[in-house]
């Protein structure tokens, strides 16, 4: 059953149809990859779906409930959480701050965010640096602390905008993990990224865009078996045989 | 390496301490230093320091940096001056009408600066300011212009007033802790450090503006309104940008986003302020040095420098 | 860190405590608040502290009074009336000054007569005009400034002497100014109602006021009075003139506060002042003390500059708390009070007692002695100006001189 | 008739505003912080004038370079003395840079009105005019030599500043530094040595305006305050750092202050231009021109 369903979005910068006429499914329970090209309107379907642009036209809804055009605040309230590719941490206070503060803004009592923040310090491996300023933090302590942010309740759906980028591989290996460990309970993830092996590892199915349009949509594996992905990813291949497969790109794990 | 335990909740009760230890030796004072002027000039000085605590509210906490809080003040004054003057009201009314129409006028402000940043703020919030001086100082018929209005006092006993702003003072800083412990205080924080990031996290970034705005201004009106009934005159004079620029230095110099900052500089510039009268009429000019050589060379005011010595001490 | 912070707090304010009462040993202390610095008018009170410096040198170099020196402690109150307030509570309970004087700007003084009707301490006015400060009615205060009714009773006298239509006035946005302004006028309605008169208030911080001056172009008014003080008063002479509507054969400029004598008067005008009336306390013509000459020479001597009426009433406000010290032949303020309520002030510029009516009176040296007269050339010192009404005689429209058209 | 009057003396103004604020203008652009000691480059500029002409006699027209040199040290002397903190070392200070610039400034202000204030003296001084002509009438509009000649000179400046910004190599590389500072300074660009020069020119151009309203307003220590609280109103008007916008600011606030003090009123004249802005801000917050303002 769908959890977030997404119509007709549309939405225009000067004239250009940035995102246009997009429409897909996200199932409660799986991990689809919002995939395609730089420039292709990923992040802009984040921004439209995380309340930070309101759409020229089309519905978004969550559940039964429509939720086109909602602020980003109401959005992260009704459990609609987004991570941004650029960490946005409370860079005054400290991390453990950062985290109760987090959970503060759900709704989540005092007590109770103090006891989650904690739990997540250490599974988030935080634990060092737990009460430096968030400022102080490297790249990828942020973004991990960002994971924390939106955990500490769990969301009903978590948007990541390219969660890899620029991080050191012990770090994506701890998200990895903290994402498919999320998954197996049950949290529900739209992943954006153009970094194929990651959405092979962890997606089941996914949605590629190119030119603001959705170009493929469905099994994981069929998407990236796609010619117009492929063109999309590769430019014009040569026609014939030996379509080069977007999956033989090897997975992160065997990364020294 | 693992740092020591610095939590906001932490370094706030440590700050709030030092506050309320200076409280504690303000009310001391009296036992020492009985001069009405003495007693007068620290008096003063708890006026600024009130206003420096509002202000550093909204632009230490919330990062809204407002050039308006003396404006604030003088509105305040005026409210409950001129409930006296054309009404009548007593000042048990007048005072606590005071604070609701600063509030007001700060929710106001605030609607009116909600979407902007930066200089865009400062300027439009300076703009408010001077607006309602020149409207107030130009009103001949209404607020008696540049000569000012008279106020009735509370009591005519200086030691009286003297504990009067120390309690006030003490409430202030109370309240202050209250909302900055709880959730406000952290989603101001999170407004301040990263509007974006805030809202979507959940926080209604506006509605946190919106309160910022109308506690700090509420509290400037407070301050104003019973600098009034102890003066017995309001003049547009205290809404002067000079007199924002004093509070600013004085947050500044004392340490910003700090409770014991505002009011350890509000304290020790105005004192000193009136130190330098010794100066004669060079008076001013030593202190515009001071305060621009504090601000360049002690980033962080004194309350950042004892913290980091104190830390230092501790660990 | 209880201490850590305490240190420095006690420091100060035991500093303000102790410094400053050391003073008060065997010298007379009296106390002078006034504008030493912007945005208050600086350029008041530096001559205020002129003629009181003077005076205070001449009477100690005669062995002071009642055989004590005089001391004056000067206080800072640029011009704000809470500053005045403070200063003034300062100069009364730290200094223990027996007497306040020098009072320039009636915003200023009416905040700190407050303070010195409290303390019960003498408090003599030099130059706020605002009739207010009498009408308040402290017994503390003594007004030996020129006050409003004076001044517009008398321009209205003038103006209907001259048999003028149409009168307009620009009043700068303070008390003295608008309250001048509005007493010229209902004074007219009664002595010569024909007159048509209307007063502009102009803010005295604005520096371009041609927008105010335009309008009268279509139809100039017969007299423009100016109730505006320096540096304001001097870029309206200047406008109007550039607008080429004062001086005219039809329209004259008439100033009511005594700007001509001002140091700065001709540099910052220049032909603009020509052919203008002015209301004025000080001409050498006026009959004068010994010791008026005697403040006048020592003033050319230190400043270079002509003395001016400011000097003088500074040096007369001095005057009569001295000779109220003489009288009281002690420092109590009360006896001085008393003293100074009963004796005869005979000033620089002749005797004088203090009415006791109620209201713009009240304590006032009623009988001020003041000149109209007109100034007829650029940079003409003020011995040389055409008196067109001496001290206390009638006034005298044939003397007027008007530019050719 | 009037209409005619006001608009002319209003455009005159206009383009005397237009020259306090563009300096304002272009400091914003850069460090988007406020210069709340603008009206004291105005001040000096007035003062040094006045002085080198009046006291030492040199004629007005080599006094006038004079009040753009002091000037133009003024503002090297702020940017190299207060301003670097700012940029140089911006991690520790880049959060704290309003309120340091804001008071930092406050302070510069009030030393240099109490320094001319002791120094020189409080008596206002009026300075020489530039040419020896009095009134005259173009056409239905009175004019004064020094007032014709300032308003020429302002446009002359003003042109002179366009060209600069749009041509030289300096120009060029203040556009950059103002639009990205990081960017800048990776493509080459001094990003240091850029800001002081800006620092320079505003400086230059505040003495400059207040050289020739020197004859008009008749400086005194505190002659700042108008200068100041004007720009800040055009500056925001006309889009912070848009130099265009300022100028195009001024001009519109001239006229609208003219009409309004004589068809409205005069007491709340000064609080008119502020009502403009705190409208335009509401419809236009990036104000007539300029980028945006608005957070994300």
């Amino acid at each position: 059953m769908s959890l977030l369903s997404v119509h007709n979005l549309t939405v225009h910068f000067g004239g250009v149809a940035a995102v246009d006429d997009v429409s897909f499914d996200l199932r409660a329970g799986e991990i689809l990859g919002l995939i395609g090209p730089n420039g292709s309107g990923k992040t802009t379907v984040l921004n439209l779906l995380s309340g930070f642009l309101a759409p020229r036209s089309g519905r978004v809804r969550m559940g039964d409930d429509d939720i086109t055009g909602l602020s980003a605040n109401r959005l992260a309230q009704r459990g609609a959480l987004r991570m941004f590719q650029m960490t946005r941490v409370f860079s005054r206070m400290s991390a453990f701050d950062n985290l109760l503060t987090a959970g503060l803004a759900r709704g989540v009592s005092e007590r109770e965010s103090q006891r989650r923040a904690e739990a997540l310090v250490d599974e988030l491996t935080l634990g060092p640096v737990q009460f430096l300023d968030a400022g102080q933090l490297s790249g990828g302590q942020r973004k991990l602390l960002e994971f924390g942010m939106c955990f500490i309740e769990p969301p009903r759906v978590a948007m990541l905008d390219e969660p890899f980028a620029a991080v050191h591989p012990v770090m994506r290996e701890v998200m990895a993990a903290f994402i498919r460990k999320r998954h197996a309970q049950g949290s529900t993830f739209l992943l954006v990224s153009h970094d194929m092996p990651i959405i092979v590892d962890l997606c089941q199915r996914a949605v590629c865009m190119n030119a603001g349009k959705v170009i493929a949509a469905g099994d994981i594996h069929a998407v990236l078996k796609d010619h117009e992905v492929i063109e999309a990813y590769l430019g014009e291949t040569p026609d014939g045989d030996a379509v080069p497969s977007l999956e033989l790109t090897d997975s992160p794990r065997e990364q020294p | 390496m693992t740092a020591r335990r610095q939590l906001w909740s932490d370094r706030l009760r440590f700050d709030m301490g030092a506050a309320l230890a200076i409280c504690a030796a303000l009310a001391l004072v009296p036992l020492f230093v009985s001069g009405p002027y003495a007693l007068g000039i620290i008096l003063v000085s708890i006026y600024f320091a009130i206003i420096a605590l509002g202000w550093n509210l909204l632009a230490g906490y919330t990062g809204q940096f407002s050039l308006a809080p003396a404006a604030f003040a003088m509105i305040g004054g005026y409210t409950t001056a001129l409930l006296g003057h054309y009404l009548h009201v007593p000042l048990a009314l007048g005072i606590p009408a005071a604070i609701v129409s600063a509030a007001l006028f700060g929710w106001v402000l605030g609607k009116l600066v909600l979407n902007l940043s930066g200089p865009y703020l400062s300027l439009t919030t300076l703009a408010f300011a001077e607006i309602a001086r020149v409207v107030i100082g130009n009103s001949h018929e209404f607020t008696r212009g540049d000569q000012g209005m008279h106020v009735a006092t509370l009591t005519q006993s200086r030691i009286g007033y003297y504990y009067i702003f120390l309690g006030t003072l003490v409430a202030v800083l109370v309240l202050l802790y209250g909302l900055l412990r709880g959730r406000l205080g952290r989603f101001m924080m999170a407004v301040r450090d990263d509007p974006v990031g805030a809202s979507s996290r959940g926080i209604d970034v506006v509605r946190i503006k919106m309160i910022a705005f109308c506690v700090s201004c509420a509290l400037c009106g407070l301050a104003g309104s019973l600098y009034g009934t102890f003066s017995q005159l309001v003049s547009p004079e205290l809404g002067l940008l000079q007199q924002t620029g004093l509070v600013l230095s004085m947050v500044v110099i004392g340490g910003m986003s700090s409770l014991t900052g505002a009011l350890l500089g509000a304290l020790l510039v105005y004192l000193s302020s009136e130190w330098l009268r010794g100066f004669g009429d060079v008076q001013i000019i030593v202190f515009a040095l001071l305060v621009i050589l504090f601000a360049r060379y002690l980033p962080g005011g004194l309350w950042g420098l004892a913290a980091r010595l104190l830390q230092r001490g501790r660990a | 860190m209880l201490f850590a912070c305490l240190r420095p707090l006690a420091a100060l304010s035991i500093a303000t405590l102790f410094a400053l009462p050391a003073l008060a040993a065997e010298p007379i202390l009296i106390g002078v608040s006034l504008t030493q610095s912007p945005p208050g008018s600086v350029v008041q009170g530096t001559q205020v502290k002129d003629g009181m410096e003077i005076v205070k040198d001449l009477v100690n170099a005669k062995g002071g009074v009642i055989g004590r020196p005089l001391k004056l402690v000067y206080e800072d109150n640029q011009g704000i009336p809470e500053k005045g307030r403070a200063a003034v509570e300062k100069l009364i309970t730290s200094d223990k000054v027996v007497a306040l004087a020098g009072g320039h700007q009636s915003s200023v003084c009416l905040a700190e007569i407050e303070v010195a009707h409290r303390y019960k301490v003498p408090y003599v006015n030099t130059n706020c005009w605002s009739d207010e400060v009498r009408k308040r009615g402290y017994p503390e205060v003594f007004n030996t400034s020129p006050y409003n009714t004076l001044v517009s009773s008398s321009m209205a006298t003038t103006l209907a002497t001259m048999g003028v239509k149409r009168v307009v006035a620009f009043a700068e946005n303070t008390d003295y100014g608008i309250g001048q302004a509005k007493l010229t006028g209902e004074i007219l309605k009664q002595k010569a109602p024909q007159i048509d008169y209307k007063y502009e208030t102009l803010d005295r911080t604005s520096k371009d006021f041609t927008a105010a001056i335009l309008p009268l172009r279509a139809n100039p008014p017969d007299v423009i009075v100016l109730s505006m003080l320096p540096p304001a008063a001097y870029l309206v002479m200047n406008q109007i003139y550039e607008q080429g509507l004062a001086p005219s054969s039809k329209t004259i400029l008439y100033d009511g506060s005594s700007l001509a004598d001002y140091p700065d008067f001709w540099q910052n005008v220049k032909e603009a002042g020509k052919y203008m009336l002015s209301f004025a306390l000080y001409h050498p013509q006026m009959k004068q003390t010994p010791l008026a000459t005697e403040i006048a020479a020592e003033y050319k001597k230190r400043t270079g500059n002509e003395v001016n009426r400011l000097v003088l009433q500074a040096a007369d406000s001095l005057e009569l708390v001295i000779q109220g010290l003489q009288a009281a032949k002690s420092t109590e303020p009360d006896t001085l009070l008393k003293a100074m309520q009963a004796m005869k002030f005979d000033s620089l510029r002749g005797v004088s007692n203090f009415s006791t009516a109620a209201g713009y009176g009240f304590q006032q040296w009623l009988d001020i002695p003041f000149v109209i007269y007109e100034l007829t050339a650029e940079k003409q010192p003020i011995a040389q100006t055409v008196v067109i009404q001496a001290p206390g005689q009638k006034f005298d429209p044939s003397k007027i001189v008007r530019p050719a058209k | 008739m009037l209409a005619l009057d006001l608009l002319a003396n209003g455009l005159i103004y206009g383009c005397f505003y237009a020259l306090m604020a563009v300096g304002l203008a272009m400091i914003f652009g850069v460090l988007k912080v406020v210069n709340f000691a603008h009206g004291e480059f105005f001040m000096i500029g007035a003062y040094t004038y006045v002085l080198v002409s009046l006291k030492l006699g040199v004629p007005p027209w080599l006094a006038l370079p004079g009040a753009a040199i002091a000037g133009a040290l003024l503002g090297w002397l702020v940017e190299r003395l207060l301003m670097r903190p700012l940029y140089a070392g911006y991690a520790s200070w880049g959060f704290m840079k309003d309120e340091y610039a804001v008071v930092v400034t406050f302070g510069l202000s009030l030393l240099l009105i109490n320094l001319v204030d002791k120094i020189v003296g409080p008596y206002s001084f009026r300075g020489p005019p530039l040419i020896d002509v009095g009134r005259f009438a173009l056409g239905p509009v009175m004019l004064t030599g020094q007032k014709a000649i300032a308003a020429v000179i302002a446009i002359a400046l003003m042109i002179a500043l366009a060209l600069f910004i749009k041509r030289s190599v300096w120009g060029l590389q203040i556009q950059a530094v103002a639009q990205n500072r990081l960017g800048a300074s990776l493509a080459g660009i001094d990003a240091t040595r850029t800001t002081s020069l800006i620092f320079i020119v505003s400086g230059m151009l505040a003495a400059l305006s207040g050289a020739l309203l020197a004859p008009l307003v008749n400086p005194s220590p505190d002659i700042g305050a108008f200068p100041a609280v004007k720009s800040y109103v055009i500056v925001v008007l006309g889009g912070m750092g848009s130099i265009w916008g300022a100028m195009i600011a001024a001009l519109i606030l001239g006229v609208s202050e003219a009409f309004f003090s004589v068809y409205v009123s005069y007491d709340y004249r000064d609080a008119f231009g502020l009502f403009i802005l705190v409208a335009v801000l509401l419809l236009r917050p990036q104000g007539l021109l300029g980028e945006k303002g608005r957070e994300v």
